[in-house]
This record gives C-alpha cells, structure tokens and sequence, in this order.
C-alpha cells in the first residue's frame, strides 16, 4: 500500500535514458506545464526503422519520470511498429501498477512516443493515418 | 541525516504528552457521565482540562467544546453560524479562498443550499485586510470564516482588526487557528474572536481530539447528535486520554511561543537566505507576517511531488503543497490564490520546521533542495525552454527575500 | 473489594492495546496523507488496520470507515441513508423506541427536516421481530435502522432476519452493533446488513474512535467535510494510534467471543438468581436472548441513583439507566419501552460484566445489592405503601427467572 | 466538580433523622412515585409550637435524600413560624449546593415540611392561609 510499487520508485530514482539525442530523427512533446507535467521523447531510428536509442526529458511527479524511464526501455531496440503498439497499460504493468490517479502519467508516455514517431514521419514524408495518433491541441489536464 | 520539516502537517506526540496521558487508559477509564466514584473522577479531570484550555485562550470553560479535531470543529462552527443567521434570514457568509478544506467544503455544502457565499481574494503575500472583510460585510452576513495562520505558507491574517470589524457589525467572526496557536499569542475576548478551532496533533498532542471555542450566548447546532456530552452539543463518550493530552500539548506549546519565536526566527531567515540561492526560485507568502516556523517556496521548472520524494530518499521530510491535498493533481488552492500561476505552483515546498531543529539540519536541508532540485531542473523539458528562452521566466533569477 | 460492573457505559484499555498504540504516537507520527516515508508508514499501517477490521466483519477494506466513535458512526449512517432515500422521494424511517440516543436524536432531526419516523414497540421482552419491521416497511421507507444488542438492558435483535426482510424490499439496514461487536459473531454479508456502526471503548479499546460499515454501493454524506480522508467520506487527520488501538482490541475480544460467553453464562446465571431473591424485583430484557454479559433489574419502591451511590461506596460501580441519561431526570426510555411503569423504571440497575470478573465478585455484587436495596426500603415511604398495600405491588414477590 | 458536595454526600450517606414518629402532630408527603421521589415528614410539636422532634422518610435520588436530611436538621428545635420561613435556597446552601437539574429536591424538602405543617394545623383547627402551602394536587414531574 506504498505511494508506488518498488518499480516505479527504482525507475524514479534511478531514470534509464534520460537526456536529450542532438541529432534525433525524431522529436514528440506532451503536456503542459499549466498540467504539471511535460514529457519529450527523443528517437534514433536506423534504416530498418528500428529504434536504436530513445531519449526522454520529463517534467512531473514520481509516475511521470518513472513511466517515461519504462517506457523509453520498452521501445529501445524495437522497430518502430513494435514501438507504436505500446499502450500506457503496458507501461503501467511494466511498473507494477500505478496509483488510479496517477494513470494519466502513462497515457502521457504512450502519447510522447507516438508523437515522436509522428514528427519522424512528418519529416521523412511517411504517410500515416492522424487518427492514430494524439492531437495536442485538445488536449486538457488529466482529462485521460 | 532525518529531518522531519513538515509540521504543519502534524506533529510528533511528545514524550511528557503520553506520559500525561496514559493513566486515561488504564487506570481513569470511567465514563465521564457515570455517576460513581471511577467516572466521577474522570468527569473531574474532563472539566479541569477544560479550565485549563479555556484560561490559555482567555475564554471561559463553558465556551470550550471538545470535539474530534481540526476539521469538525471548523465544521461546527460554520454550521452554527449558518444556522443562527438563517434564523434572521441571513444567508451570506464571508470567507477567502486560501481557507483550509475543512471550512471551503462546508460553505459549498451550505451553497448548495441556497447561502451565498463570498471568498476573499487574497494579496500576493498571502493576506487580506481587515478593511477588505469590512467592504464584504452586508445586511444579511451570517458569518465572516478567516483563518488566522495559512496552513501551506504560513501567512498571519489580522485577526483582531477583523474580529472588530465584525463585532461593529454584529457579525459571528470564526477563525481556524490550527495553525496558529502554538506560534501565536490568541486571548479570544481581546481579538474579538467569536469561535475558534484547534487540533491537538498540531502541537505535539494527538491525532483525533480539537476545541471549539464558541463565545457564551452562540447557541451550537449539532454536526453529532446523540448523548448530552458536551453540554448536550457533542454527543460521544469523551476520548478523555485525547484531550488530557492535548491540554498539556497546549499548555507547553504557548509557553514556549516567545522562546520558540526567538529560535525559529533564526532559522527561518538562514533557510530563506539559503533557498533563495537557487536561481528562479521564489518565496511565497509574505517575508514578515509569518509563522516563524515556515518557509514556502516555488521553484520554476520543476514539479513538488518528485522533488519532496527526492528530498525523502535524502532523509528529509517535506511536502509540497498540503498534506490533505497530496492525493490530488491540482496545484495547491492557495499557491493559485495568492496569484502564482500554475506553471509554478506545480513545483512548491513547504517547510515546517519543530521546535528541536538545529542549524545543521536547516543547512542539510538547503543543501539537498538546491541538489534536487538542480537534479530535475536537468531533464526537465520545461526547465530546458526557460533557459533558451522558448519559455518567459516567471521570477526573476534571484530575487530578494 | 472493588468490582467494576459497567463495562456497557465504557471498558478500560487493555495493557495489550497500549502497547499497540505507543509507537503511533512518538515513532510513527507522520500524517498518512504525506507522501514521504513517515507518512506513507502510517498509511500502511492505517490501510492494514482497515483490511483487519474489514476482515473480522466479513466486510472489503473500501467499505470500512473510521470514525470519531459510535454516535458519529450512527449519525452518518442514518444521514447518509437519508439522503439516498430523499433523492428517490423516500423520507420515511423505521427504528424502535430503545435505541441509543445517537440514533434517536438524528432520526429527531430528520423528523424536523420533514421526514417521517416509525418508532417500532418493543415487546416486554425487549425484543423487535423481523415480522413487525416487515409489516412497517413502506414504499417509500429510506431507512431501517435497529440496534444489535441493546445498550441498557443487552436484549439480542434478530438481525440476519430483519436484514432479509429489508434486502427484500430493498430498503437500507443499518444496526447499532455497539453493544453487540465483542459479544457476538458478526458477518455483515450473511446477515445482510448494509450499515453498521462500532465504538472502540465498549470492548477494551481507546475512547474517541469508531467504525462505519457501509456495503459498497452505499454513498455515504459527509458529516465532517473537510480534507480526502476515508475516500473523501470522512474529514480529519486520522487518529492513527487510536485506531491501530481499535484494531488489536477488535481482534482480541471477537477471537474470545465463545470463550467469554460461556464464562460469562455461568455468572449471569449466579447474578440473576441471586438478585431474584430479592423480592419484588424483576430482571429486565429476555431472560436468554441477552448479552451474556448483562442483568438489569428493577426494584420496587426504591430510586436508582441513591442505590448505586451507595453500591459504589461498597466499591461496585455499576449504573442505573444507561451513563448517557444520567444528567436527566427521566427514567430509561429504554425501560419505558419495554412496559415499565415509571414508579419503577426509575428504580433499574445495569451490571455489566468484564471478562475478568469472578464469582467471588458476583457474590459480592449480590450481597451489596441486596444489602443496599433493603437499607433503602427501610426509609422508603412508597416501600411502606407497598408493604402496607396502599398501593399495589407492581411484580409478584418473587419473580422466576 | 464532583457530582455532589461533601455536604450532600455526608447527608447521603448518614442521613439525620430518618424514620417514623408513630404519634405524629404532623405528616406530610409531597411527590410521587412516577416522578421518582417522595418525601414525607413526621412533626412532633410541642405547646409552645416548637418542634420537638422530626423524622423523615425519603423514596429518591442522593440529593432528594440528602434534602431531606438537611431540612430536618435545619428545623429540629425551632419554633414552627421559623420551620415555615425555610426556603429550598436555605436548603441547597445548607448542602453546599446541588446540581442545577437536582435542586427540584431542595424544593420538595421545603414543601413536605410545609405540608406538615398544614396537617398539624388542619388537625388542630388552627388558621392558616392556603396560598403560603403548596397544592400537592397540581404538582407534576420536577416543574420547579
Ligand atoms: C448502543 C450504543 N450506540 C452508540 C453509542 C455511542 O458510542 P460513543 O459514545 O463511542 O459515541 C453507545 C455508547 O455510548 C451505545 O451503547
Ligand atoms: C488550517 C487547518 N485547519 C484545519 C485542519 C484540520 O485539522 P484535523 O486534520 O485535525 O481535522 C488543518 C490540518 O489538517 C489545518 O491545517
């Protein structure tokens, strides 16, 4: 009955891939901080369209930082289909859970990362289908 | 190191405080309202805590109710007022919007039955004027509810300018004083305080036990109707050890106020001259017209909930925003009252220091804030468009407490 | 020697309990609502305490709240199904007339509000049948709300079948287990009981702290608005040690139920023959479908007040009527409902056994009684009527018990 | 604030002059059962109207004993015109005072001497005004 499983608390304290990729191929921000939390993800992704590294900067709680850390580890090495499966149950499982009002901390991983493979279609000319992916501009604190 | 700095939240019981309170258990265990001997000595002991709570706060042992704790007695007090004045169809009731959630909840469930309720503004250093309450005063106010110490930054309202205010217009004045009386000197008839609410883990007493001081002739409405405890307005066998325990709490805490003043005053200073070093940090509340125990600050670019968890696994123990409302994702009610936007009302600390806290502590304290803080500013994306400018910053970088 | 036979008014706090709740009070201080390490402790603790407690009443964690006490309890279960009915056009409530006070004094309330409240009769026995609640449920009953054991004469209700009765007609049920919790198997599914309310102090546990059970499903009102405590039910830093308290003695008294019971039986039965000797008394309540824990009688032509000062100047404290009508001049409203005339109503002693009571002690108790009773109607001048036959007798010289 | 006075609990405790006077110059009970307390006072009158001797029997709570006790002490010795001055005040100050919701008791002490009074003078067809007795008639539970 913890605040946080052990994994989300390790994956707090101990972020994996955190940082910034200078050269990304693609780049996805999430949040706001009128909401109290932001989260940029950013993506290597080699000619097979596999993600060779993955980057994350979060502004936000525990959950927060902790879902981006897992959910940059779920991804890192996938190829990018793989990649755009993650759901936020995923990340939320992968944490052994979250607290019910800290869900929206892993809608907000899956979010970044769908809106970073977007900006990487968006600059390689990809087509794709918007609906798959969030629209930003409607989105609302913790509305998820 | 362990520090625990948040003592707004509550308190740890002291050792003379459990001592007082154990013969309660075991020994003085009658029912106050029996008649023999084992009760009667309870009884006994019941009305002399209630003498001695009663000469702390200039009132008369008659007005002082025991109740629960903090938040019902907040409770009872709205209520009886509200019902006093619906009587003489006043419906209207004046409070401010940086109250605890014990009063902002029952005036919204008075609301919600047709009272009209006025929340006060409050300045950017956290406090309102007693000319402001007195503009507010209309025929029909019921009640003016102001609390006289802010429980997330600890800015002092001027209480007894307000009660006078509310005594020339013959309005009920309450304040929650949980917060206040073991930093502040209060005599209830001085400050023309009409009633009043204390919690006793506030001070170093138990959890669960309060007063409510009401003025004689304010006629309480019930919020527990039952036995005729308490004069018939609290029914409840009477948690005698609680209460027992809570009057030496009291008596202790407001005879040290001056002396703990003087100590925390100190510290108080070093802590805001040490955060205040961190760039783009800021002070909330006003620098003087504060409990002399608490320092609140906002720092831009980070969030309060990683950085009081980072400040935990340091062995300091701190809170962002209050504890009541740490289950929800809202930036603090009051941090918005006070103006600050919510960019950074997200990322507040409040520290509330205790009377044993030393100069070590409030420097390991600085030290592991501006760590932590210098930690997550480093990934924070927000952080990141407030250096290159993407982002307007809020405070300047350094500004002077 | 000194016998303390009250333990319906309140019992002392077992050592074991103590012990429970010391490091609640200096180790484990924090505020369960704080999200560092101290407080998410005491928040374990406190979710633990829940889970034990739900455990023991067959109830899920979620469904139990704590409380201040039995009459919070009592008055938040009745409000909250108030309002559920009110929402549905449903404002009528059923209840008897020898309920405690807590109930009785909300239901009043209610009435004043509009509602409308049958007080079911209680037969001579101090008993309620499922039949008669069946017969008195309406369309538009809200509320069934009767007490599992009754507090003055311990008298056992039927409450599996009145809880049947009401989830037949889906009306809510709520008992007052008070009285019942340590002396009876209590299993909130199987005896369909949608709300039930408990008070620590009544089996060895802290005063000031209770439980209300509410089946999920039931959204209760706040009496105590306030903070997001017991998911927002409940206002109120929560009284951590007290509650830790109420656990351990919970567990304690319901893992000795049988235990007691059957040494309670012997001593009940040794305590009503030997107060049945004395003539023109009767034993209150069900000679069998009592607690086995309580004797109640009536004596004629003596007052109940004089009789247990001088009882306690023996060394035995025990009660007339029940602690909470001992500031009032009526005789036991409890009493009256059960068909006694007021010429002896006011004339009851309770004795209630705690679990370390003797024989040596039952033979003491009958001995004061009787000496007491006699030295009293010695100076009695409506004694003398009786003897002399200027009025009648009210029972039969002796009664069979 | 203890329940009673020391007072009241001696009076209690070892009440005065409790008992019968067989060949009474006086009784009078006030109260009643349903109320709870009864009090009837035996007079022993002498030709110089004093009172030689009383006794009292009480059905009631401590103070309603206790009451009696004192009031009999109170006019043991003196000439009947005083006994009829004693006021309930006299009583409850006499006893250190009584419980706000009890001094109905020191208020039955009063009005039993009272009608003893009366009966010695209905005995002896002595004049007296009715108005200074109390009509035990319209007496009902504790409406002092
Ligand atoms: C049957 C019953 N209900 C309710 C209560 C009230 O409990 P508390 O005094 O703990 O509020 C009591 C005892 O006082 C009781 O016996
Ligand atoms: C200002 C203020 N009012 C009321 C309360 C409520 O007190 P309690 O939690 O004891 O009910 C608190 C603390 O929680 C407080 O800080």
């Amino acid at each position: 009955m913890a605040l946080y499983s052990e994994k989300v608390m390790d994956h707090f304290r101990n972020p994996r891939n955190v940082g910034v990729i200078e050269d990304a191929d693609g780049v996805g921000e999430v949040g706001n901080p009128v909401c109290g939390d932001i989260m940029k993800i950013y993506l290597k992704i080699n000619d097979d369209k596999v993600i060779d590294d993955v980057k994350f900067e979060t502004f936000g709680c525990g959950s927060a930082i902790a879902s981006s850390s897992m959910a940059t580890e779920l991804i890192k090495g996938k190829p990018l289909d793989e990649a755009l499966q993650l759901t936020n149950k995923a990340v939320t499982e992968a944490l052994d859970g979250l607290p019910t009002h800290k869900l929206h901390c892993s809608v907000l991983a899956e979010e970044a990362i769908k809106s970073a493979v977007k900006n990487y279609y968006d600059k390689n000319g990809i087509e794709y289908d918007p609906k798959d992916f969030p629209d930003p501009e409607v989105e609302s604190c913790h509305m998820h | 190191m362990f520090v625990y700095a948040d003592n707004a939240a509550t308190t740890a019981v002291s050792p003379k405080v459990v001592e007082a309170m154990l013969p309660y258990f075991t020994e003085v265990y009658g029912n106050p309202s029996s008649l023999y001997s084992v009760g009667q000595k309870a009884k006994e002991v019941l009305e002399e805590a209630r003498e001695r709570v009663a000469k702390i706060l200039g009132a008369a042992p008659r007005e002082i109710y025991f109740t629960s704790g903090g938040s019902e007695a907040d409770n009872q007090a709205i209520i009886s007022a509200a019902r006093i004045g619906e009587k003489k169809g006043k419906k209207h009731i004046i409070s401010t919007k940086f109250e605890h959630h014990a009063v902002l909840h029952t005036l919204q469930a008075l609301e919600k039955e047709g009272f009209e309720v006025t929340l006060l503004d409050v300045h950017t250093n956290g406090v309102v004027t007693a000319e402001e309450v007195k503009n507010a005063i209309r025929e029909d106010t019921a009640l003016v509810t102001i609390m006289y110490a802010n429980n997330e930054i600890g800015t002092i309202q001027p209480i007894a300018e307000i009660g006078a205010v509310c005594k020339e217009a013959g309005v009920i004045f309450h304040t929650d004083a949980v917060q206040a009386v073991s930093h502040l000197h209060i005599d209830v008839k001085e400050q023309n305080i009409d009633m009043l609410s204390i919690s006793a883990h506030k001070f170093h007493g138990p959890k669960g036990v309060g007063v409510l001081y009401a003025r004689g002739g304010i006629v309480l409405t019930n919020v527990i109707n039952g036995g005729a405890q308490e004069r018939g307005k609290r029914a409840g066998t009477e948690n005698l050890a609680g209460i027992v325990g809570m009057t030496v709490a009291l008596e202790d805490a407001v005879a040290h106020i001056d002396e703990n003043n003087a100590k925390f005053e100190k510290l108080q200073d070093r802590l805001i001259e040490g955060l205040s070093k961190i760039p783009y940090s800021e002070l909330n509340g006003d620098r003087n017209q504060r409990v002399k125990s608490n320092v609140n600050f906002c720092f831009e670019g980070i969030e309060g909930e990683s950085l009081l968890l980072l400040l935990d696994d340091k062995g300091v123990a701190v809170s962002s925003g209050s504890a009541c409302t740490s289950g929800s994702l809202d930036p603090s009610h009051v941090l918005l009252a006070i103006g600050r936007p919510h960019e950074v009302a997200h990322g507040s600390l409040r520290i509330s220091l205790g009377e044993d806290a030393t100069e070590e502590q409030v420097d390991y304290i600085i030290k592991s804030v501006s760590e932590v803080v210098e930690y997550l500013r480093g990934f924070s994306p927000f952080w990141g468009d407030l250096v290159s400018g993407k982002r307007p910053h809020i405070f300047a970088e350094h500004s002077v407490a």
